[in-house]
């Protein structure tokens, strides 16, 4: 009779193999988890990008012009519109050398919510609410 | 939290794991990871093996590579896949693979 | 006794991650666990039946026929399935097809996750 | 002009590995090249009739039918197939099945080859 | 010999690359290769930009990850898949994929 | 009309994925070869152990017990008895602390070849030598 959090961590980089896209994805699946929960339940995800992972926010990705297959970015924005917490870690952007106007954003199609550029410590406070962990 | 980590494996670790805390941690190497407890690179422990955590490397993938209970460094301790389990739903909360 | 959940991504024949994921189900199994797997990407070919026994390969079909006997349930993420040309009727009787929801709605039943994910 | 061997061991669908030996091969031909693939490993699956193309995956089955016309020689790693439950009958009319050898020889014969390993 | 090498990966690249010598050598980045042409990790280019070699990257590959040509290093020349073929053919004998 | 040698490098540990397995079978079958060539062409792999392809070395593996497939460690002695060259990198065997007699010998089965223990540069010499590389 509750909902969980749970934490998807996305720490390896873009289009390498699916896991990035199947992170995401699997998150997204969270609107329809509750035909097969009882009344009440839930689980809300809270994706997180660390380390590598950063790599897949960077905005303008033409996967499908050059590969025929759905950008992470699609995928990305069609979370945002979904209403998930997609949080990058800063401190892996100020590494990395990636500025946030570079970010993926899903305001043109109308999405409330943004990336959201959090320190690491952030990061480690959701999962420690987290009650499962699954690494991507 | 009560972390375990599934340390599979040698050269390739990702710097996840020297960033994430937990009041209580566990690695449990498996796979290629059991090099991390059997290995002394330029004569050096692996950097894993400094952490404030418990150890723990799966028998049956050191056999399956040639190395020895005699390999393993003193602070790692050899369980096998029952004894995962046990760790698993006794000493731990949450669990991750890297 | 506990309910684990196992979410086999990397999962390959020739992947010890798969034999892994086999190992850990029937040792939570023999100690009075309950067992979900769910299988996505590249670890939907785990399910695939007539998988041939040769000695330099992983053979996961045997385990997989002897999991869902014990009651385990496996599930098949029917898009990765479909994608790699692997159609229901090929896979091993007894595996469920399902969408990734299936996987949530396990993981919010279960005490225990492992997610074996990457490559 | 030469000929390009591409021996392909790790691509899997979702890998871009798989994406870019097929699109290194259509270069070549259009250069003027001949080219032979050996798929060998889970690699093996690319070959596999009925890939349903969905959009959030690589579709491999398009291209190796198109390659085949070309003229491009594709072979299957016999027993890296059976073991993965994948039979002859399944795969793209016109893909090879043979052993080890076949890579080898074509090797010798050619001028380049790209041998893409790994996991 | 005229060694090509594929460089496919960003943070796991073997030390391989480091070790082979070779009288003419050409890295080509593709994958996320592509981010040693682009990234600069703590305000640092990729250390192997300082090797004696040529360097491309597969424009596909750039684009595929909202990359642009103004991201790219200077010493790196941004190819095609034809550019590719020729390079193999014309310019190198031996090509090794890591 | 002549026999080319070509290098396989093998650099990845033993039983992540199958690689070095197909590293070791694909040279074995050097053996076979001859019937898709003409008269007096042949194929002479090299096979060279670098990196972490040196922990593929060790000897005592129980694969078959453990995992029920065939050990790399018998594909390495099968790899001695059809007296192909198999070379591993001194200074990554020191790098790890892994003694020479750790080392898979095949001199029970009747091998006369042995595992041969040479420098890096030796190896460099060999892919110099050889018309064509594959890394495993």
């Amino acid at each position: 009779m509750s909902v969980i959090e749970v934490g998807f961590i996305i720490q390896r980089p873009p289009y390498k193999s699916e896991t990035s896209t199947l992170g995401v994805t699997h998150a997204i699946s969270y609107q329809v988890v509750d035909m097969l929960l009882e009344e009440g339940q839930g689980v809300t995800p809270k994706v997180c990008f660390i380390g590598e992972g950063v790599l897949n926010c960077i905005s303008g990705q033409k996967a499908m012009e050059n590969y025929g297959v759905t950008s992470i970015e699609s995928h990305i924005k069609n979370a945002l519109l979904v209403d998930l917490d997609l949080y990058v870690c800063k401190e892996d952007l100020e590494r990395f050398g990636i500025s946030e106007d570079r970010l993926i954003d899903a305001e043109d199609m109308g999405a409330d919510k943004k990336l959201q550029v959090v320190p690491f410590s952030e990061i480690q406070k959701i999962l420690n609410n987290s009650k499962h962990l699954l690494v991507f | 939290m009560k972390l375990c980590i599934f340390v599979n494996d040698f050269k390739t670790v990702t710097d996840t794991v020297e960033r994430l805390s937990a009041e209580k941690l566990g690695l449990i190497f498996i796979q290629n990871g059991v090099f991390h407890a059997t290995i002394k690179e330029n004569g050096k422990s692996s950097h894993l093996l400094e952490k404030p955590a418990s150890f723990y490397v799966l028998a049956e993938d050191l056999a399956t590579r040639g190395l020895t209970d005699a390999d393993v460094d003193k602070r790692v301790k050899i369980v096998n896949y029952g004894d995962v389990v046990d760790l698993i739903f006794n000493e731990y909360e949450k669990i991750i693979w890297l | 006794m506990g309910t684990l959940t196992i979410g086999c991504f990397a999962s390959l024949v020739g992947s010890k991650s798969l034999d892994f994921s086999l190992k850990l189900a029937k040792a939570a199994l023999d100690k009075g666990h309950k067992v979900n797997i769910w299988l996505s990407s590249n670890a939907t070919i785990m399910a695939k039946a007539n998988q041939k026994h040769l000695k330099d390969y992983s053979h996961s079909e045997k385990y997989v026929r002897e999991l869902l006997e014990r009651g385990v349930e496996i599930c098949e993420c029917e898009a990765c399935a479909l994608a790699r040309g692997i159609q229901k009727a090929e896979t091993v009787e007894g595996v469920e097809w399902s969408a990734m929801h299936w996987y949530l709605a396990k993981i919010y039943n279960s005490d225990r996750v492992v997610h074996i994910g990457g490559e």
